[in-house]
């Protein structure tokens, strides 16, 4: 039996680095250190899983060789006038270079999962600027934590364990030197822990963060409710803002997902960053897949733009709603997809990925996913950080390096792998 | 007065970059050489004539340019982008960026339109008599400079976010809006006809945004500051009374929202608020 | 009984993250997204029981699921379904030039379907994605 | 393989070369005797410049807040989108460059080497996985300590040995190559909200140690571990009126610890340090460049590069968080912050320079009369601390400012005449020549890195060179301006490690080149007991296992380490 220690858990982005595995006859018999998910992932992952590519034929998706695969997916490529890439999140960095390279070749759109998670705090981002910090500066110094519109216990469990709540950090000994503040619409698990749960009105933030903002610069405010809250009530949150000495607010889906989508977002980094004339404030996404943020860091360090970039002119264009995966997919204007690591038709309105049937659609994945069981080819891949290594970014941008601790099954690669095969493979029946 | 007809031979799928047509860019060039001006369909440069069939006429000593395009549109972009002068005519539906970076001349555009209408416009005039989407004469991503000048007019209803980051020209929509008119608004003027979603002004630190129908609510980061008789509208006067509120107080804004009050009895409330 | 307007909410849950850890195919995965929590006083309305089938329907598409007591909702007029292929069908695919969708905060309707069946994950494709 | 550089004129000046028509001989990336003419690739430089490829030791091109800045700015990018070409791979611009449009202009304009200014030890991996992803330049780079929680507990216990044994340990397990100081005690500070420290004898808090002590606590761990490159510093103060009395006082707080002539401090960006007047007065907002200079020319320990700055829209970038929420105050720009447990901070803010901004323009007069005043340029290196200067494509604009008195003029009539008065370059005649450049270009700074196989084409050097389309012999650079900046910012060649990987505007190769990085050893005790230190209190400091923070050799495409004997 091997015991691996400091492993880290490929599932959501707060890529804990601290899992212990203990592997039998290249099988995990045991997890230590993971919560449900993860540790879900390093039992389960094995179960439920592509072994052999598969390609549909008469209807039926029926096994066929990996170069058979390969040469399908390639000439499809080179054929198309305007194909999308679309996933990464859960994927290595190294995969993602291999993937906007082949995107830059064939002249593809390459988008991942941001469009749909984080995606209008990165737009929010672009017009206001974010006042950040890793995870260990909240550790060290938080007294005031806002949860808005995210739900860690369900969505990031170890979060407040690791991150945030009940760590000892240098100046604060865990949850008794700190103040822990929920905004949502619901009694969520994360809310039930809070110390002021703030049911705010579904699709109000916007004007939540407006009467926070107006408060701060000692205006009245000429409404007895905002967002369904009672006036006296905001003016008790934006003097608990005010009066902190080091507060922060991580924000999830109920802030991107709702009414308001970018501008929430710039509306919130206008707060915080107004709150900085004040006291220390900041301010992070907390964001889901545990890549996603490797896939917008290597994307922008290579294209200028961190997801749905335009590389079918030769040169990267960038414009959310434009080009964007579920734009695209709804106007119909693409004529392939090609999905690495992800389940669009699971996770995406149907409105939108009823089109992409229409023209070829592939997939590289290790499990049956939806969008796998609805494609023309898929090519099984490895589980990275179990089955193959590469580089991973958390949530607030630290790189950590994904392991392989156990051996795939045979004859299944890495995304790498195989998107530098099929990559080599355009440029041979290009170069012809 | 050169009139040069371009009418879509086939349906399309992939997006089509339509940057060269253009009135500046038309009339340096033969027709000869227009059809061979080459377009982005999807990621494959084509020729302008594999995707249109052109036409000239009515070839006369007098005037500069006029361009008639036909067909459904709704997956081109960038048509009429930075003209400076001349007329576009598009019947059908249109897709995004139409008058991008726009300096003058005319565009008309019988259908609806996408997003990105007049983004980044500087002067000149457009028309659609559909609806258009979201972010009407606004700016890209990042870029904190919108509409700064020429008139755009709406007939239908317009999407979100219409003259974000606008710091000067005019802009009606005889319809209903979206949420965020004005937003970050620097200057100039909307007036929207009909409904407005919500959230009307939000950032803003200078300029009007003129709501004639109903508004839900106000943003709590604004307050009121009179009731007027009509505001102005270039040189139009709409007739109210409008609630004016001053705002976005929240960004030390010193922008004016106006709100009928005939449309809005529900913002009476406000009145025990006026100084 | 008759339709009750709700306001959807869509987003994660522990149960769906461990389920699809487990694989999309899987009876674990289905039983953490085919699911609608609703307010006690919803369900009253409606005149069923938690675990009884209900219709859910926007602009966009409706779907049968299994009826759930309330966890996280905690007023009426509001339902929860997690991330999944069955709220998919529900969602608007309009982004409001965001890239995003409206996730959060969608008009939909609910109404008892106690004859109707909750479709599994397979037939789900086929009947929406890659029927034959 | 081979190559024959035939008949150029050629400075270099390491070697005492002065413009002589010569003929340079590469053979398996390195400069040779004498090449197999048979065999050779030959490259007639017939009235063509060729000097030693270009060493930029200050720049801010690659890591994590360099990519926030990429980020936060698509309105930088949509400007300047650089098409596939060929092996050239797409990418854009304009002021904070993509990885691979980074490595392409740098080696456009002959430049084969770049250290990367300012890096936060816990975020090292990104920084080398851009790294990995910059072709055709050498690079390294240079991690943040000034701020760092074990330097200052241990430095505040008078334990130098201790924070030397830990610099070395870190260097080592992150592939950095030298010790950074970024606005010492003021990071920590800014932290908890505090602005910059103006004073330097004031004690941070919660660490009891004051800037000052940090600087020279920092200055003798870089001599006990012999680093290559001596310590490198962006003090207190920056782009404040009247912080030139800080730069004064950090140069001289450290002057007692020469003790043979060495070089001990480089001040970074120097320009952004040399502002007379009062603080917080903006009218009172003067050039310092003389009293700097006065004091610089006199002590050799001191080495700095300009920090020139341009008149351009570019993006300001720096761990020097204090700093740039001033910057966001003055200008109400976006503004980005991201601090970094345990080690230090940074902030981003865009800025654009204005030519007709009285301070700007004064600032714009310090950077070039800072390099003007040297009298011994083999410590100066050109730099616009890129981009926060101006972005890296100016260096050439640089050049024929500090080549041309007739170009300086041409700025100088246009910038408002109250802020010309606040400044001496008017009355500056000094015209650097073809060898003063290509020292401050090349010698210099590979010299003052301690890189002895860069920066000249003697016998045994990298074959990193540069040729450009002009005649030093024909040309008179004080009324050809244009011609000097054209020609430096489109080589004619550039040669990196032997192959001609650019040539007449097109890249013809893309590879990755080396990334330098410094392995100092020290007593096994001493290892051994930060080891143990480390490994007893990592969960404690940070939030990932100190196993995941090492960084293995492996992981650099090309790693060049340098393996040091220290004093410890």
């Amino acid at each position: 039996m091997k015991e691996y220690r400091d492993i880290l858990c490929p599932v959501c982005g707060c890529l804990c680095d601290d899992i212990e595995v203990n592997v039998e006859n290249n099988s995990i018999v045991k997890v230590q250190n993971a919560c449900a998910m993860g540790a879900s992932k390093f039992l389960n992952f094995s179960k439920e899983r592509l072994k052999n590519p598969l390609m549909r034929k008469n209807g039926e998706l029926v096994p066929c060789s990996l170069n058979e695969a390969i040469d399908h997916i390639s000439r499809a490529l080179v054929k198309a006038e305007f194909p999308v890439i679309y996933g990464f999140a859960l994927s290595s960095c190294e995969a993602i270079k291999v993937g906007i390279e082949l995107a830059e070749e064939i002249g593809a759109v390459i988008d991942n999962q941001t469009t749909v998670c984080h995606g209008p705090g990165v737009q929010g981002l672009q017009d206001i600027g974010q006042v950040s910090c890793t995870l260990g500066e909240v550790k060290h110094r938080a007294d005031l934590i806002i949860y808005w519109g995210s739900n860690p216990q369900d969505a990031h469990p170890r979060h407040f364990e690791r991150y945030s709540l009940l760590p000892e950090g240098r100046f604060r000994g865990g949850k008794k030197d700190r103040k822990l503040v929920v905004v949502d619409v619901r009694k969520t698990a994360t809310a039930r822990m809070a110390d002021f749960y703030i049911r705010i009105e579904q699709g109000k933030d916007f004007e939540l963060i407006s009467a926070l903002r107006a408060l701060l610069r000692f205006e009245d405010i000429e409404q007895e409710q905002v967002a369904g809250i009672p006036k006296e009530k905001v003016e008790e949150l934006a003097e608990m803002m005010r009066s902190c000495e080091y507060g922060v607010i991580f924000f999830g889906q109920g802030l991107t997902q709702t009414i308001g989508k970018d501008r929430n977002g710039d509306n919130l980094f206008a707060l915080v960053r107004d709150l900085n004339k004040f006291t220390k404030f900041l301010v992070m996404p907390i964001r889901g897949h545990y890549n996603v943020t490797g896939s917008n860091e290597v994307l922008t360090w290579q294209t200028g733009f961190p997801f749905g970039v335009d590389l079918s002119k030769g040169y990267p264009w960038y414009n959310p709603g434009d080009t964007t995966v579920v734009d695209i997919f709804r106007r119909g204007e693409n004529d392939l997809t090609l999905v690495v690591g992800s389940d669009p038709l699971a996770h995406l309105p149907r409105r939108a990925t009823m089109h992409i049937l229409e023209h070829p659609l592939f997939t590289i994945d290790p499990s049956m996913s939806l969008t796998a069981m609805a494609s023309n080819v898929v090519i099984p891949s490895a589980f990275y950080g179990l089955e193959a290594e590469g580089t991973a970014y958390r949530m607030d941008g630290v790189a950590l390096p994904l392991k392989k601790i156990v051996e795939p099954p045979e004859g299944i690669l890495p995304d790498e792998e195989i998107l530098r095969r099929i990559l080599e493979k355009v440029k041979e029946i290009r170069g012809k | 007065m050169r009139e040069i007809k371009l009418s879509l031979k086939e349906p399309f799928i992939p997006p089509l970059d339509c940057s060269v047509i253009n009135t500046d860019n038309f009339y340096q060039n033969s027709l000869e050489e227009i059809k061979a001006l080459k377009i982005w369909r999807g990621n494959r440069e084509v020729s302008l004539e594999d995707v249109f069939s052109i036409h000239e006429e009515n070839i006369s000593e007098q005037g500069d340019i006029k361009i008639y395009i036909e067909g459904d549109l709704s997956k081109a972009r960038r048509i009429g982008q930075g003209m400076s002068f001349g007329e576009i005519i598009i019947k059908g539906n249109y897709g995004l960026y139409l008058g991008a970076h726009m300096k003058g001349g005319k565009i008309t555009v019988y259908g609806d339109c996408g997003s990105w209408v007049g983004v980044e416009m500087e002067g000149g005039f457009i028309e659609v008599k559909g609806n258009v989407g979201d972010y009407l004469a606004s700016s890209y991503r990042g870029t904190t400079k919108g509409m700064k000048g020429g008139t755009i007019l709406v007939n239908g209803n317009c999407g979100v976010e219409a003259c974000g980051w606008m710091s000067g020209g005019i802009v009606k929509v005889m319809g209903n809006s979206g949420i965020f008119p004005g937003i970050h608004m620097k200057g100039g003027i909307i007036y929207v006809k009909g409904d407005c979603a919500g959230r009307a002004g939000a950032n803003m630190i200078a300029g009007r945004v003129i709501i004639n129908g109903k508004v839900d609510d106000i943003l709590p980061s604004f307050k009121i500051e009179e009731v007027r008789g009509s505001v102005k509208v270039g040189d139009e006067k709409i007739e109210g009374p409008f609630y004016v509120f001053v705002g976005d107080l929240s960004d030390e804004g010193d922008g004016r929202l106006f709100v009928h009050v005939n449309n809005n009895p529900h913002l009476k409330k406000y009145e025990e608020y006026i100084p | 009984m008759g339709k009750v307007k709700v306001l959807l909410i869509t987003g994660r849950s522990m149960r769906q993250g461990v389920g699809k850890e487990s694989g999309k195919a899987s009876q674990k995965y289905f039983e953490s997204v085919a699911f609608c929590e609703i307010h006690p006083k919803d369900l009253e309305k409606l005149g069923i029981k938690p675990g009884a089938n209900v219709k859910v329907s926007t602009k966009s598409g409706s779907i049968v699921v299994k009826a759930m007591p309330a966890s996280t909702i905690d007023e009426e007029g509001k339902i929860f379904i997690p991330y999944g292929p069955y709220v998919s069908l529900l969602v608007d695919a309009e982004t409001a030039s965001s890239g995003m969708p409206t996730f959060k905060g969608l008009e939909a309707y609910i109404e008892p379907a106690l004859e109707e069946k909750i479709l599994n994950i397979e037939e789900l494709v086929k009947k929406y994605y890659r029927g034959k | 393989m081979e190559l024959i550089i035939k008949n150029g004129i050629v400075y270099d000046p390491l070697n005492g070369v002065k413009g002589e028509a010569m003929d340079i001989y590469v053979k398996d990336g390195k400069i040779v005797e004498k090449a197999d003419g048979s065999k050779a690739q030959v490259i007639d430089a017939t009235n063509m410049l060729v000097l030693p490829g270009g060493v930029d030791m200050h720049t801010h091109f690659a890591g994590p807040k360099v990519n926030l800045a990429r980020m936060l700015r698509p309105e930088d990018h949509y400007k300047d989108p650089q098409r596939k070409r060929g092996v050239r791979r797409c990418g854009t611009g304009y002021s904070i460059p993509s990885v691979f449009t980074t490595g392409y202009w740098y080696a456009e304009m002959g430049f084969t080497l770049a250290f990367e200014a300012a890096n936060p030890p816990l975020k090292m991996m990104h920084v080398q996985d851009e790294l990995n992803d910059t072709p055709l330049i050498d690079k390294g780079a240079y991690p943040v300590f000034g701020n760092n929680w074990y330097v200052m507990e241990s430095l505040s216990k008078g334990k130098i040995e201790e924070c030397a044994a830990y610099i070395a340990w870190v260097l080592s397990a992150i592939k950095g190559y030298a010790i950074k100081v970024v606005d010492p005690g003021s990071v920590e500070e800014w932290k908890w909200g505090k602005g910059q420290i103006g004073d330097m004898d004031k004690q941070v808090e919660n660490f009891g140690i004051t800037p000052k002590e940090i600087v020279r606590g920092l200055a003798k761990v870089a001599k006990l571990l012999n680093l290559p490159h001596h310590l490198h510093i962006h003090t207190n103060m920056l782009g404040n009126p009247g912080n030139s009395e800080v730069t004064l006082e950090t140069m001289k707080a450290v002057k007692d610890l020469v003790t043979n002539g060495e070089l001990l401090i480089h001040m970074a960006h120097l320009q952004f340090h040399s502002y007379g007047g009062k603080e917080k007065d903006w009218n009172s907002f003067r050039s310092g460049s003389e009293e700097i200079m006065k004091y610089i020319n006199k002590n050799p320990y001191v080495s700095f590069d300009m920090g020139q700055i341009a008149f351009t829209d570019t993006t300001t970038m720096t761990a020097d968080g204090p700093f740039e929420y001033n910057l966001y105050e003055i200008t109400k720009n976006k503004w980005m912050n991201a601090d970094i447990e345990f080690e230090t901070g940074s902030g981003i803010v865009p800025i654009e320079y204005k030519r007709d901004n009285f301070v700007h323009s004064i600032m714009w007069a310090v950077g070039l009369e800072l390099a003007l005043l040297s009298k011994d340029l083999w410590r100066v290196a050109l730099s616009t601390d890129h981009p926060n200067g101006a972005p890296l494509t100016f260096y050439p604009r640089v050049i024929s400012w500090l080549m041309s008195k007739k170009a300086r003029e041409r700025v100088l009539k246009l910038i408002p005449s109250s802020a010309r008065s606040k400044t001496l370059l008017g009355s500056i005649d000094r015209e650097f020549n073809f060898e003063e450049i290509a020292i401050i270009t090349r010698a210099s700074p590979a010299k003052l890195l301690g890189l002895k196989e860069k920066g000249h084409l003697g016998i045994g050097a990298d074959a990193d060179i540069a040729i450009y389309d002009i005649n030093p012999k024909a040309l008179d650079p004080e009324r050809d301006y244009r011609k000097i900046r054209k020609a430096f910012r489109f080589a004619k060649y550039t040669i990196k490690d032997g192959k001609i990987v650019y040539k007449d505007n097109e890249i013809i190769e893309h590879f990755i080149a080396k990334t330098y990085w410094v392995n100092p050893h020290i007593r096994e005790d001493l290892y051994n007991y930060i080891n143990s230190e480390l490994e007893r209190n990592f969960d404690k400091y940070y939030t990932v296992k100190i196993s995941n923070y090492k960084i293995p050799e492996g992981y650099l495409v090309k790693s060049k380490r340098i393996d040091i004997i220290t004093k410890l």
